[in-house]
């Protein structure tokens, strides 16, 4: 019951806000969405299964039992983590746009309960078609958040985010249906269960057909990961979306593709994931490296951090495409560390724009002097962004590269990527620390510049709410950067649940084409 | 259905009717598409139904059916309805632009 | 499988699971945390201090306190130490198991790996750190209130990364350590953050140090990879296994050196990676001292010597640094010769003494190396901070021209003479420790095979030649000659009226004095005995060296350990036995080399006496004369613009990345999203657009098309049923 | 055979309801004119209580007995989905027809004028086309069919003309008529060679006689081909599929919005019943049946034009009555998936799609029928920027229900489209399915800019104009339209039920019958 609570609590905020004043909105919302947190953390306390790739907060409601479809949820210990995040940052997001939206305040934090119940839901979702509707229900809110308070270019920004991601998520819908039907041609009844799916089309299907349905499974998730070169909505979406909507869309919206990626597409189609794992890898490096160097050359802030999140979630990518346990660890650890540094460094881009209305490094910097408090955090979370050892950022990344560096052939799962796919990943580190401590350089240090006209009755340097939004960032950067153990061997089982069909995968394919000479 | 019937209406017979009926249909269809007055255009419509009505006549009779002939009934009555409506909207047509000429009812396009 | 699968080299999948290692697991000694967490406290305490705005000196006495006993645990550490190796477990950091095999788990914690190499680093480096500390207690005085917190939080995390780079136990540690001091380093560099060159300077060696990094990060991967632990203890079990092992075998044992020694030069500042250095020195001249002079340089010194054995695998690596090395050693002198700024100048020596401590790595000498490590610490630190004394004293004027006469002036003597010291120690002057330090090195290059070896010695003495004439050039002219001085352009307390000097007070001195003291104290462990294997030479340092992977380089160390079982054919064919000893003018190399690099030093000395202080104008006339001459001005033109080396960065890295930086942008904008997404989102427009004619609006029109569309479907339908395109259905 | 009368017992009603409706509309009294909608929206009801005691299990024998047709169910499933978007769309007619005359009689002006008054035949009309829609759903042959499609049709060209006193209205009324009256021809000339290839007029013997000839010769024969070939595409015409959609945006357009929201749903409902039973003589509802190539190969372009031409046209379009026009030219398309996937999966689909389509369709006119410039309608779709700041309401009706038209989940229209979608999967169409997926993110162009201009824009002078209409109806519906938009998911299961049955085939229904009789008398 606790899952559907997750999903509720929300909802009946969202309702709340509906029928009360707009000046109530703000207290409803932080209300719900810290009810959320307590239980999300209840329910991870309660939680038996961590490390070993069980499941909790089951519930199972039929709703269409001739099509087998249920409102199914559940989650394994991944699912748990990426909840918690999101829980986490749903009350943050709310504080952090305390007094940046004055306008439109019950749509806007409706809108953002409903993000939330989409998000929970995504990660619960234990049946195909609740996930799907979730994962585009997720459109919706960003959609309005982005269109009603978004700046100049919204309309433009929040239609391409739409259309470019509904688009992709269709394909992945044409996808599932014919793994479901596949399935039902096989079985004798409907089931739209997620179990039941990824057992009988990592079993039941030919490498062709899964070739297919990983097009169709990536069309979805690379658009919304987003992968070269299908990322171009993210940086308009970021530039112009509110500052609660750029933290959730970094901090858990991009993650739905990788989770996608993680629940769906690696242990579906494993034949299929060999076959293009190598190709996947080839965009994912071409992501890290040149949006690292756009990001270089950005004189808007948003819009760099932005193509950071390009270059980021390519190491992300990565990690899964590893195919191995190194890599799925960093990678799903990356999701919740990318959630953290990248949705603290869109809160103190937020902060700042609210004080002087402009994002632009030309006319605005050497921060450093008027806002310590400030400055000091964002040079935290540019660090953490970084992959400076010690905070979160730097184990996952090294995971990451780490696995696909040995993906190439030793001990128990032998992958297809290998040491170059990492050295030319690995370059992405150098170019991090390049563009982001220019950010720093030019908005932090140096002598301070700023554009004339009191734009916000905020103080100069943070109060005390903007500082408690980021506080808990800041821990759980820390956190997880000096004691990763918990949470890695928390996701463990779930992680070798995902690679369970993989060191056949890849021996098989491997072996095919030995029997063809292609061995060298 | 009975062999008198066959020899009473041979194949050949039915193969002019179906032709009279196919001429009949694509002299209506050119007449609506080429000729720009309503009532001709309207006119056309009634050959079409008129090719129907030959090729259900002569269908029915190679069956022996009467189906076929009771299908011309209705058609011819509802043809009828739809003259009366033809005709209805004519005269408002009319009134409104004091020309039975298609070609002026364009305001709507594209 | 994939060519790629190939580079990987094959192992038995029946390899045995790592044996115990010889090192002795010690969470007894789990005090020895302190060296790591007495920095952490003090940070936090400066944190706090700088979060409630503290105004007096309480953040220099915290830090200081705390490295002072971070120091005292060191050196109990050292007096508790037994040989061969100790790990510590503090804390877990990464544990992952997913199967029983070798490469089916991976292990990197926070746990200490003390020998005697870790030893001798976390001591100096803790003790100067101290010392350091105490004396920038004074020096950063005007910041008092301002960010004086600030800079005393960056020491405290200089300090605790770099003990957690010496002591830690795996890589993984050691690479936190690694891009932790050069985030501290950043942190210091631009601690004056308003000011841009400041800022400049600290983002390039942040960004040159990750280059490194990177070198660091690959490194750590393929020895994951090859022998599937990051861990120093089980990585020395495995090469203690011998040469059987398959690991030993394909590329990846050959790239590996490779990549270490990136990460080397990066973090200490060689060819091609040095050019971050001299730009350091916009940071407070403290941190100079410490992070880029005694310490935090030394750090690739630290890591080949740790990581020697799979140096040893591979002896063209050997060959690479040692010819590195000493062309750093001899481009950053030339460049020192050249400058006017004396704390640059210091930088470049600190470069070019770099040099020679990767000469002497690569000669086969960790013991020199690390020995020159040591003494360098002492008295490159005192340089330093003699330089930042004047610095602080005349409002920032760092320009030999414009200050004479020190040790005239009321005040300065103390300063003057102990950076005597410090410029003997330097140059190389007998007796000092720095003699004895290089010479170890220098005569090393002689003793071991190598291409081009030799070339490489008279290359390294004709650049200690130049180093004497560097040194005493900023001595001669800033400490002797007439007294007379210009102010520095940096604002203080006592503007109007005339600018008098502060001349430094009792904690600068006090410190300047101690490191002048340790400056010449660091020769006498050369003569102190051998406790672990009289055999050696080279006293307490080799012995420190002795117990490390290092040991490989311990001149006439012959012992054939099964450690060496591998490197021995190279080690053998290198130090040639002491039968084919190759002597230097007939003399045994040591011996020699007392006589030779003494009598350059002198001669250097004299040189830069001749030219900067008894005839000042000859200097200026040789310069001018040089500038005139066309086919030779070049030469003090390049070494006056340090040899073009940023600007050649600038052209063929930086300016090739940021076009292609703009490039992919409007890429970006313009062809995947305009051309391509926006291109296919207007498909649908453009159709609709050209098929609008069809909705023409007279009745007919409409008629036309409607007819038309079905008899052309019909027609369609009728062909392919014609040609029975349907098989058998119609 | 009269024993089958039974079965049109709510068509009666209805026709009874549409008589009524005309002599109610003459009356003198005031009071009596005004409850025309509430005569029609009783009448509906009374056939949809009337429909559920006709199709109930005792009266399963008679449709399995004598002149059974091929979907002998199908009226208990299409007369509810009538009904309920029937009752909508009268709430959205409430108050519409006539109003200006009305007005006029109430301030004195004019006198009651028997024969100037319209509102009795609008109604009636109304009711008519319903009971058309109901008859098409009982065809048991090609006759019968004809007259139900007529019934359809015919007095939709009478609601177009006067449904407002304007040149396109009549522009619209003549072009509807006229290219209806062409594709009338076409489909009976296609019923005439069906016949004459069979022999028989009704359809399930014209099954048999079909069946009998693919089993002998391998096809059905050229004859029935063509004759099949044209009665699709005549009715393809009502469907408003390609390449009979062209009337449907300029008589979308030159119609009332009230109009256009009867235009957007009864006669494609005729059109989609009309085709799935004309489709029945292929025999394809039997075991093993499929369609003949020929006329899956039409079916198949004609669905992927359909959409492809509904939606791209739409992208077009500034004025949002003919933009809907050509959204529901796509929704064809989208109902041809169903169509083509054929008996079961794909009819049920059809059914609940109707009745998402229906359902949202009314909602986005009801909507426009709600507002109005001075006395004219909403005309320019940026009329609509900024519609929350005045009438919240209505802008979030608009939204939903181009939400639902969209196709996005939670939606009924989501879930209609996935029925399609999954029933196009499984019968083999993946590369429909994808078209349509795209065709679903091309339609989510236009549909947004209807969900973000009245949402999220701001008013414009020219939208500033734009004032609600004094009568209540349309509101109502719209209010009605949307809840049950959100709603009926949550009874998409017992709709799913319903629609299985509805289609089931005289032998499943035989068995059906069979099995309760067993049930009923304790039968082995």
């Amino acid at each position: 019951m606790l899952g559907v609570l997750l999903m509720v609590v929300p909802l009946v905020g969202a309702v709340a806000i509906a029928l009360s004043p707009s000046r109530a909105a703000k207290g409803i919302a932080l209300v719900a969405t810290l009810a959320g947190l307590g239980i999300a953390i209840l329910a991870a306390i309660d939680f038996s299964d961590w490390g070993t790739g069980g499941w909790g907060l089951e519930y199972n409601l039929p709703l269409l039992p001739a099509m087998g479809i249920s409102l199914a949820l559940g989650a394994d210990s991944v699912s748990m983590l990426l909840m918690l995040l999101t829980t986490l940052l749903m009350p943050l997001a709310i504080l952090g746009s305390w007094t940046a939206v004055s306008d439109r305040l019950r749509e806007y934090y409706g809108w953002l309960l409903l993000l939330s119940t989409a998000m929970i839901g995504v990660f619960l979702a234990r049946d195909l078609l609740v996930f799907y509707i979730c994962f585009e229900f997720t459109l919706v809110p960003m959609y309005f958040l982005i269109a009603i308070y978004g700046s100049t270019n919204r309309a433009w920004a929040s239609l391409k985010f739409f259309i470019y991601t509904f688009l992709g998520s269709l394909f992945a819908l044409a996808g599932f249906l014919y793994v479901a039907w596949a399935n039902a041609e096989h079985a004798g009844a409907w089931s739209f269960a997620i179990p039941d799916l990824v057992h009988f089309a990592s079993t039941g299907l030919t490498t062709g057909e899964q070739g297919w349905i990983l097009l169709a499974l990536m069309a979805g998730f690379a658009v919304k990961i987003p992968l070269f070169p299908v990322h171009t909505w993210l940086p308009l979406a970021h530039t112009e979306a509110p500052t609660a909507g750029s933290v959730l869309l970094a901090g858990v919206l991009l993650k739905l593709g990788t989770y996608g990626l993680f629940r769906f597409v690696l242990p579906m189609v494993p034949a299929a994931v060999v076959e293009w794992a190598p190709f996947m890898g080839v965009l994912a490096i071409i992501g890290i490296l040149y949006a690292a160097l756009i990001c270089w050359v950005q004189t808007d802030v948003k819009k760099l951090v932005a193509y950071s999140s390009v270059s980021h979630l390519g190491f992300c990518v990565l990690g899964l495409l590893a195919l191995n346990p190194l890599g799925l660890q960093g990678s799903v650890l990356y999701m919740i560390n990318h959630g953290l540094s990248t949705g603290a460094l869109f809160f103190l881009i937020g902060m700042m724009y609210e004080r002087y209305h402009t994002r632009d490094m030309g006319t605005i910097g050497g921060l450093g002097s008027k806002m310590p408090v400030w400055s000091f955090f964002m040079v935290f979370f540019v660090l953490a962004s970084v992959g400076l050892p010690g905070l979160n950022g730097f184990v996952s990344e090294f995971l990451c590269l780490l696995g696909t560096f040995a993906a190439g052939g030793t001990g128990a799962y032998p992958g297809v990527l290998g040491p170059w796919f990492a050295a030319a990943a690995a370059l992405g580190m150098v170019f991090a620390a390049m563009y982001l401590l220019l950010m720093v350089g030019k908005i932090v240090f140096g002598s301070l510049r700023e554009p004339s006209g009191v734009h916000s009755d905020l103080p100069a340097d943070l109060n005390a709410r903007e500082i408690l939004v980021l506080v808990p960032l800041a821990i759980g950067c820390v956190v997880l950067g000096v004691q990763p153990d918990f949470v890695m061997h928390a996701i463990e089982g779930s992680i070798a649940d995902t690679l369970a069909s993989y060191p056949t995968a890849v021996t098989d394919a491997t072996e095919i084409l030995v029997g063809r000479g292609g061995m060298p | 259905m009975s062999l008198l019937a066959s020899e009473a209406f041979s194949q050949a017979s039915l193969a002019h009717a179906i032709l009279l009926s196919g001429a009949l249909l694509s002299i209506g269809i050119a007449g609506f598409l080429s000729r720009r007055n309503l009532i001709v255009m309207f006119l056309c419509t009634e050959l079409m139904f008129q090719a129907v009505i030959v090729a259900m006549v002569a269908f029915g009779r190679w069956y022996w059916d009467f189906s076929g002939q009771v299908f011309v009934i209705f058609i011819l009555t509802v043809a009828a309805a739809e003259a009366a409506l033809a005709l209805a909207l004519v005269v408002l047509l009319y009134r409104r632009r004091s020309t039975l000429d298609a070609e002026v009812w364009t305001e709507l396009r594209e | 499988m994939t060519p790629i699968l190939t580079f990987i080299p094959k192992l038995s999948m029946s390899a045995p699971a790592v044996p115990v290692s010889d090192a002795i697991i010690s969470p007894n000694l789990s005090w020895a945390g302190l060296i790591l967490l007495l920095p952490l406290v003090s940070l936090v305490l400066c944190g706090l201090c700088a979060a409630m705005r503290v105004k007096s000196k309480l953040p220099a006495v915290i830090t200081a306190a705390s490295l002072a006993g971070a120091f005292v645990t060191s050196v109990f550490l050292y007096l508790n130490y037994e040989p061969p190796g100790e790990v510590i477990p503090l804390l877990d950091w990464m544990n992952l198991t997913w199967g029983e095999g070798r490469f089916e788990s991976f292990t990197a914690n926070f746990s200490l790996y003390i020998d005697s190499l870790s030893l001798l680093w976390i001591m100096f480096v803790t003790g100067l750190g101290t010392l350091i500390t105490i004396y920038a207690s004074e020096y950063m005085e005007p910041d008092l209130g301002k960010g004086y917190s600030r800079f005393f939080a960056g020491v405290s995390v200089f300090l605790f990364a770099m003990a957690a780079l010496v002591l830690s136990d795996n890589l993984l540690m050691l690479y936190l350590g690694w891009e932790g001091v050069g985030f501290a380093s950043y942190w210091l560099i631009g601690y004056y953050f308003e000011r841009p060159a400041a800022v400049a300077a600290a983002k390039k060696a942040f960004i040159v140090n990750r280059i490194g990094d990177l070198g660091l990060a690959l490194a750590i991967y393929l020895i994951w990879t090859t022998f599937g632990t990051v861990q120093y203890d089980e990585l020395s079990t495995i090469f203690a296994a011998g040469s059987m092992n398959p690991e030993f075998e394909g590329w990846t044992t050959s790239a590996i050196p490779f990549l270490l020694m990136l990460a080397a030069f990066g973090k200490s500042a060689q060819l091609p990676l040095y050019v971050w250095l001299p730009d350091a020195m916009e940071g407070p001249t403290p941190v100079s001292a410490l992070i880029h002079a005694a310490t935090m340089v030394t750090a690739g010194i630290y890591l080949i010597a740790r990581t020697y054995q799979f140096f040893l695998l591979e002896p063209v690596s050997l060959h690479v640094i040692a010819w590195v090395g000493g062309l750093t050693a001899l481009l950053a002198a030339t460049i020192g010769m050249a400058q006017h700024d004396i704390k640059r100048i210091m930088a470049y020596s600190t470069v070019s003494q770099l040099g020679y401590m990767f000469l002497g790595l690569g000669v086969l000498t960790t013991y020199g190396a690390a020995y020159h490590v040591f003494t360098h610490a002492f008295f490159k630190a005192l340089l330093f901070l003699t330089c930042g004394a004047i610095m602080h004293g005349f409002a920032g004027q760092l320009d030999l021209r414009k200050i004479s006469g020190l040790r005239h002036m009321k005040g300065w003597r103390i300063t003057a003479w102990t950076m005597l010291i410090g410029c003997l120690a330097l140059a190389g002057f007998p007796l000092t420790s720095g003699f004895f330090s290089k010479d170890a090195i220098l005569a090393e290059a002689f003793v071991t095979q190598g291409p081009g070896f030799e070339i490489l010695g008279w290359m390294a003495i004709f650049t200690a030649g130049l180093t004497a004439y560097y040194t005493f050039r900023v001595w001669f002219r800033v400490c002797a000659g007439p007294a007379s001085f210009e102010p520095g352009d940096e604002q203080h307390d006592d503007h109007g009226g005339a600018f008098h000097p502060h001349a430094p007070r009792f904690a600068i001195n006090m410190v300047l004095v101690l490191l002048a003291v340790g400056s010449l104290v660091a020769a006498v462990p050369y003569f102190m005995s051998n406790q672990a294997d009289d055999r050696l030479v080279g006293g307490w340092v080799a012995d420190m060296v002795h117990d490390s992977p290092a040991r490989g380089g311990i001149p006439g160390f012959s012992e054939t350990h099964a450690v060496h079982a591998i490197a021995d054919s190279h080690e053998a064919a290198a130090h040639a036995g002491e039968a084919a000893h190759p002597t230097l003018f007939g003399m045994d190399p040591h011996a020699a080399m007392y006589w030779i690099s003494g009598t350059v030093g002198i001669v250097g000395l004299l040189l830069a006496a001749w030219l900067h202080l008894w005839r000042r104008s000859a200097a200026d006339a040789i310069k001018a004369w040089l500038y005139s001459q066309f086919w030779i001005a070049w030469l003090p033109r390049a070494m006056e613009r340090k040899w073009y080396v940023d600007e050649f960065y600038h052209a063929v890295i930086r300016a090739p990345l940021w076009i292609l930086g703009h490039i992919f942008y409007v890429f970006d904008r313009f062809i995947i999203d305009g051309v391509c997404v926006d291109g296919i989102a207007r498909i649908p427009r453009g159709v609709a657009r050209w098929l609008q004619p069809l909705q023409a609006g007279a009745v007919q029109s409409l008629a036309v098309v409607m007819a038309g569309g079905a008899a052309i479907i019909l027609l369609l339908m009728a062909l392919f049923m014609q040609f029975g395109w349907f098989g058998g259905q119609v | 055979m009269t024993e089958r009368l039974w079965f049109l017992i709510p068509e009666f009603v209805v026709l009874v309801g549409a008589v009524s409706c005309a002599i109610l509309g003459v009356s003198r009294s005031v009071t009596v004119r005004r409850s025309l909608p509430i005569v029609a929206f009783i009448t509906l009801i009374i056939a949809f209580l009337a429909s559920s005691y006709v199709y109930s299990p005792a009266s399963m024998e008679i449709a399995i007995g004598p002149g059974a047709v091929p979907l002998p169910w199908l009226g208990r499933v299409v007369i509810p989905v009538v009904v309920i978007v029937g009752v909508l769309l009268v709430m959205v007619q409430a108050g519409f027809i006539d109003r200006s005359y009305e007005g006029e009689i109430a301030a004195g002006e004019a006198r009651f004028n028997p024969l100037r008054t319209s509102r009795g035949e609008y109604y009636a009309f109304f009711l008519l086309s319903l009971c058309g829609l109901m008859l098409t759903a009982a065809a048991p042959d090609l006759v019968w069919l004809f007259l139900a499609l007529e019934l359809t049709s015919l007095p939709t060209y009478v609601m177009v003309a006067i449904s407002r006193n304007d040149r396109r209205a009549q522009e619209a009324a003549m072009k509807y008529f006229f290219l209806g009256a062409l594709s009338v021809a076409i489909f009976l000339f296609g019923f005439a060679l069906l016949y004459g290839a069979t022999g028989t007029m009704e359809l399930m013997a014209m099954k048999d006689v079909l069946v009998a000839r693919a089993a002998d010769t391998g096809s059905i024969g050229s004859l029935a081909t063509l004759g099949l070939l044209l009665s699709i595409l005549g009715i393809a015409f009502k469907l408003a599929a390609a390449p009979l959609h062209l009337y449907a945006p300029d008589v979308y357009e030159g119609a009332a919005s009230q109009v256009t929201a009867f235009l957007g749903f009864v006669p494609k409902a005729g059109g989609a019943i009309a085709l799935m039973l004309i489709l029945s003589v292929t025999g394809w509802m039997d075991d093993g049946g499929m369609l003949p190539d020929p006329i899956l190969v039409t079916l198949w372009v004609m669905a992927v034009l359909t959409m492809t031409l509904g939606n791209i046209g739409a992208l077009l379009q500034t004025r949002i009555k003919r933009m809907l026009a050509y959204s529901s030219i796509s929704h064809s398309g989208y109902i041809l998936i169903g169509i083509i996937a054929g008996p079961g999966a794909g009819f049920v689909a059809v059914l609940v799609y109707l009745l998402a389509y229906g359902i949202g369709n009314t909602a986005t006119f009801a909507v426009l029928s709600s507002l109005r410039r001075g006395d004219c309608e909403v005309e320019s779709i940026d009329d609509l920027a900024g519609l929350r700041e005045k009438h919240p309401g209505l802008a979030w009706a608009m939204a939903i229900s181009a939400g639902s038209l969209l196709g996005f989940p939670p939606l009924l229209g989501f879930w209609g489209k996935l029925l399609l979608f999954i029933a196009g999967v499984a019968s083999g169409h993946l590369v429909l399915v994808v078209i349509a997926g795209v065709n679903s993110a091309i339609s989510a162009w236009y549909y947004l800019r209807m969900v973000a201009l009245p949402l999220t824009g701001a008013a414009s002078s020219a939208s500033g104009s734009i004032e609600r209409r004094e009568y209540g109806g349309p509101r109502l519906a719209a209010l009605a339209s949307v809840v049950l938009l959100i709603l009926l998911p949550l009874l998409l299961q017992s709709m799913m039920d319903e629609s299985a049955d509805g289609v089931l085939s005289l032998e499943e229904l035989t068995e059906v019958q069979q099995s309760q009789v067993a049930a009923v008398y304790d039968l082995p």
